[in-house]
């Protein structure tokens, strides 16, 4: 068991054609992901890789081959519309990498999914990875651009608002012997798909999650929120990490910003958050697995 | 991306809200003229105001001149030129600056109006519910974040439903809740909307009038007037607005920023002497802080991207070093896709060819870790290997001499 | 019993300072209409005749007067607008009489009524009139600009497309002796609230109807979806009257408009379309009475 | 309102629809010059199209010269020039015009395309979901709607949320579904969004392509090109577009209906003799049918509105009489709010001024309807009042002569 994505899930890569897409679609399938199709308007019809099908859009894609998930390479001019596209098609899931989507674009895109039972995890995120049994994890299933051999099978469920800082974490647990049910990263953009808090529900109810790490950052108030709801229900043990205590604050202008999402933004504020939920947070980064680990 | 003052009232302008008749200077020269111009349509008295990307201008002074403030009010031609005269070129320090401050190229001359009250209007991403929202308050000017910390209630906030736009209700609804009543309702709804309408089609993350005021003096009964406005736009999306891109002002910028940015590098000046080059903001952000415990300050943030080059990394190397209080350079790299070892040929490239001679700590881990280890310590004699992010910063303290 | 409203319905008046608004909450006051209270932005705190208070928004008229139902006099400018706040401030019901909206504003209320509960009825129509036991039907609930006088309490239940056609027929059944149970005049704009259809839907639930007259007209395909509806479903008798079986066709440009909206469109399809679902209908408006009459 | 095909294309164009190169002439000597310039830019090949607010140009003919066509393909501005003399200032008779046609006062001169696949588009209302639709075919041009009603099939759907607008992925999927592949497909997405882009800007009810083609011709590989288009503005939204209301052609509408207009007053000139006036559109249609049913034709559709005053009962009256085929008169008034005394007033007064010798049919019902009726009879000796719609109709034949 896992969250949102098993061996088993049939995954489609909008933007497959790209060079970028391209290359992580090809470290998915050596990883085991169960790559069923391709779409990239105007090339339906092709081959990726003479292996993977080409669709020319989602919604084919679907028919032709089953997909429940998608994973976004799209180029950010295209890419809002590449989600809506996802979640018209009946998807469950859609992973959106590309960085760099305008946030009004996003904005309506959030409006709209909330008629839709599509989950969406990005943009501008590392993407899923549930690790398989077999040597450097393989034969789970990997959505998006994170390193597939840094994992290890388990039960620490990771979900994270930064990409190589979840790398870390995750190395950190698999050093030292352990392994995770699930990895999310959801992304730093301010106007993202599921939140910090909706994948602590998820690991909540997963059953093969004994743990869960969170991975907070500066700006927001999600860090908050969740923290106010794993003291509550959270039948799980929690540990934290939050990085920027001592981040520039950055050159700003006028006031609106500060006054429009308050005073929570700080590093400190989320650490202090937690810490007044009773969840432990590392003092370092070296110290993610330490701190979740003991809690075990 | 952050527009001027006359910028950001061009824009409004277009969109219906009124603004004071004025134009922008880059001489003392210009701006009597254009107060001259002022003059003859009846104007009597002055402001002008110093152009740069920061706000406390009121407030703020002149380095070398602490009597001198960034806006300053004259009732002839001749004083608008001597004002000007004593802004441009000159370097403005507010609270809003660095302690270096900003040098002022431009000013704003306009004609000023009677203030009575001062009120507060913005629309802002609200982050928590995903959506736009309308800040309003009736006690605007310098003190509104005070204001808003000690009594949070008047602060109105109306959010907007993306979809639908501000509606006219809503517009007016905070009109009625800032006190205004009969037909400045309807007014201020007006003007409400021409600023979510300019938040909107411009692709701002925050458009904000602080303050404005409700013009009492001339015939247009409930006219509303703002005095002060600052945009700032969504730079992912500018690539749709060819015309806001112009509005870039590259002199309020870092050289060395701009520079890094072409090469696809986030970087940050800081004030600090520990150079920091790291692949992600998190694990910038996280190494930064590890320097910060370890008693270090660092001199930078730079994040060079999740599957940074040779090409990339050395150009990130040669961008922190430009840095001259810089005293030794941190390089923490998590290769998770990347191979640390082209990495490390990127960073053993840096350092031969900068000929620079201070002490490099790496800290490189994933991918190839320890083949990118290995050439570096072989091949550079100042660079100390450490195995954590803990360690490395520890080390990279110690050898800034901290 | 009746529809939708009841002399008891709390009613307040948009746009009740207006010439037109002014005009008609007279004529509903003297019928017996319930209105609490007005609406007029700029003018809150005024009073209406000395008697009804007016307020700045609807929001605030409801949390003051409890009213649950809006007539709509606001120009054209701002009516969309008006029927969003009125939406949004939780009423049941809107009857919006302004005409002249701007299509494409009808377009954007209607889709964003679906996430509300409120019934809009209109724009560009007569409105409601639930008739009262007095004499010239007084003692009932008047929402819009039907004559008062011309009903009569009873148990037809009537629903029309066109403002006077409407008034013929209510005059007719009631000098026949009979009575309605509530006229609902839907407008004819070609996006508008409730449906032919709705209506016929609510009268078929009121056990105070014992009849539905039903008045077309050109255009769309609402009497077609309605007549098919009443075949399977209706448990009251229904006859029907069309208009427009003479109508110009209207100079018109191109194709677009015959193909979207398919050959419905004709009056002589919607009679035939009444009477293949065996729902008869008057040969001439001066039958519409006799022909209902005959059926209870 | 209609525009002109010329007027459309301006639109269209401006919001990124490839048309072909031309402008619009009211001379033949302006129509040359224009051909001229096509031809120093490498066109080799004209077409001189007839503006007139009517479709089926093509196969439509000029009064008098039942070989000339609307639309007329040309090699030289002299044939331009010729062409264009022979269809300015004469009258176009197509299957959508009525019989008497349509003056022709403007020409639109073009490059003429070479079509090998003609292909339909259009955006429109569809009033059953009450949302924006996207039509289209890859069996354009004058058949259409016989291609669409022999094979449904043929015909694309793309139902458009307005809160999204048309998406991208919307716009392929049409492309597809007309057997476009490859780069087409995206290069005719961008052309169906441009279309809906002008449906929703432009607050029109129709805008249609039909037909557009596929150049294969030119340097550029992909691009489509509209051959003919035709919009319809909502004319309740004209209000809030001048720039659109300016595009109006008085020439184009019945003076007598713009007259009408001006008095709140809807009328439409039909071909029968029977002339109504009517209060409420609904009523005034029952009345016609009425006519109809007891063997007349009625001479007008005309609607008063419902709170008819003195004056506009007048102006009806004046207008329905400008009409000489007018043989008798019908006037079917439900007074709901209205008295009927001063429905009764505004005709009698008309009657009078008028001094027009036609017998009048009066049924008038409601509001104070015994006063009115008693006001026309004692009055007016040529009118004749009825009790019933029916009745109404019956006399009103009848004194017509039919």
């Amino acid at each position: 068991m896992a969250i949102l994505v098993d061996p088993a899930t049939k995954v489609l890569i909008q933007g497959i054609t790209g060079t970028f897409g391209a290359c992580h679609t090809r470290l998915s399938l050596e990883y085991g992901t169960n790559i069923v199709a391709g779409v990239t308007p105007g090339k339906g019809g092709q081959f990726f890789d003479n292996r993977i099908p080409i669709f020319d859009s989602v919604a084919d894609a679907v028919r032709e081959t089953g997909a429940t998930a998608s994973c976004i390479f799209v180029p950010r001019a295209n890419a809002a519309d590449a989600v809506l596209e996802a979640a018209e098609a009946g998807l469950q899931l859609a992973v959106c990498i590309t960085e760099g989507i305008p946030i009004h674009e996003m904005l309506v895109v959030k409006r709209q999914l909330s008629r839709h039972q599509m989950k969406l995890v990005g943009p501008n995120c590392p993407g899923i990875v549930t690790p398989g049994p077999e040597p450097d994890s393989r034969g789970g299933c990997r959505i998006g651009i994170a390193p597939g051999y840094i994992h290890r099978q388990g039960h620490i469920g990771v979900v994270s608002r930064s990409g190589t800082l979840t790398y870390e974490a995750v190395w950190q647990i698999t050093r030292r012997g352990a392994g995770q049910s699930t990895c999310v990263g959801i992304g730093g953009d301010p106007v993202c798909g599921l939140s910090l808090l909706d994948v602590v529900r998820l690991f909540n109810e997963d059953p093969d999650t004994h743990g869960i790490v969170i991975i907070g950052e500066i700006g927001g108030s999600a860090e908050q929120e969740t923290a106010e709801w794993i003291q509550n229900s959270c039948r799980k043990p929690v540990a934290a990490f939050v990085a920027g205590t001592t981040a520039p604050s950055g050159r700003r202008l006028g006031h609106a910003g500060a006054i429009a999402n308050s005073t929570h933004e700080t590093a400190a504020a989320k650490i202090a958050a937690f810490r007044d939920c009773k969840i432990p947070v590392a003092d370092s980064p070296s110290a993610i697995a330490d701190t979740i680990l003991k809690l075990l | 991306m952050d527009l001027h003052e006359y910028q950001a009232k061009q824009l409004l302008a277009a969109r219906g809200v009124a603004v004071p008749a004025g134009d922008v200077a880059e001489s003392p020269d210009r701006a009597r003229t254009i107060a001259e111009r002022l003059l003859e349509s009846g104007v009597r008295r002055f402001v002008v105001k110093a152009q740069i990307h920061a706000g406390g201008r009121a407030l703020g002074s002149f380095a070398g001149h602490p009597n001198k403030a960034g806006i300053t009010f004259c009732c002839t031609p001749e004083e608008v030129e001597h004002a000007a005269s004593e802004m441009l070129g000159k370097t403005l320090v507010t609270d809003q600056t660095r302690p270096e401050g900003k040098r002022v190229l431009k000013v704003l001359v306009e004609a000023a109006i009677p203030v009575e009250r001062e009120f507060y209007a913005a629309v802002a991403l609200d982050r928590t519910k995903d959506c736009p929202v309308l800040l309003a308050s009736a006690t605007g000017g310098v003190s509104i974040e005070n204001a808003v910390s000690a009594s949070p209630n008047r602060l109105v906030k109306e959010w907007i439903d993306p979809f639908l736009g501000l509606r006219q209700f809503q517009a007016r609804r905070v009109a009625a809740a800032l006190g205004l009543v009969g037909g400045s309702i309807l007014t201020a709804a007006d003007f409400f909307h021409s600023i979510y309408r300019t938040w909107w089609e411009c692709d701002a993350l925050i458009v904000e009038i602080n303050p404005f005021v409700q013009n009492t003096g001339h015939a247009t009964q409930h006219s509303i007037i703002a005095l002060d406005a600052r945009i700032t736009i969504d730079d992912n999306a500018l690539f749709k607005h060819p015309e806001l891109e112009s509005l870039r002002d590259a002199s309020e910028e870092e050289p060395i920023e701009t520079e890094a940015r072409k090469h696809g590098l986030d970087y940050i000046k800081l004030d600090g002497n520990i150079a920091c080059l790291v692949n992600g903001a998190g694990l910038a952000m996280a190494t930064m802080d590890a320097i910060k415990q370890c008693g270090g300050t660092p001199a930078n943030f730079l994040d060079v991207g999740g599957g940074a080059s040779q090409e990339q990394v050395a150009a990130a190397f040669k961008t922190i070093i430009t840095d001259t209080n810089v005293r030794a350079i941190l390089v923490n790299i998590f290769g998770g896709i990347t191979d640390c070892a082209i990495v490390a040929r990127g960073v053993a490239a840096a350092i031969n060819q900068s000929g620079a001679r201070l002490p490099v700590v790496v800290r490189i881990e994933g991918n190839n870790a320890t083949h990118g280890r290995a050439m570096l310590v072989e091949g550079l004699s100042r660079v100390i290997v450490a195995h954590s992010i803990e360690e490395a910063a520890k080390m990279a303290v110690q050898a800034a001499g901290g």
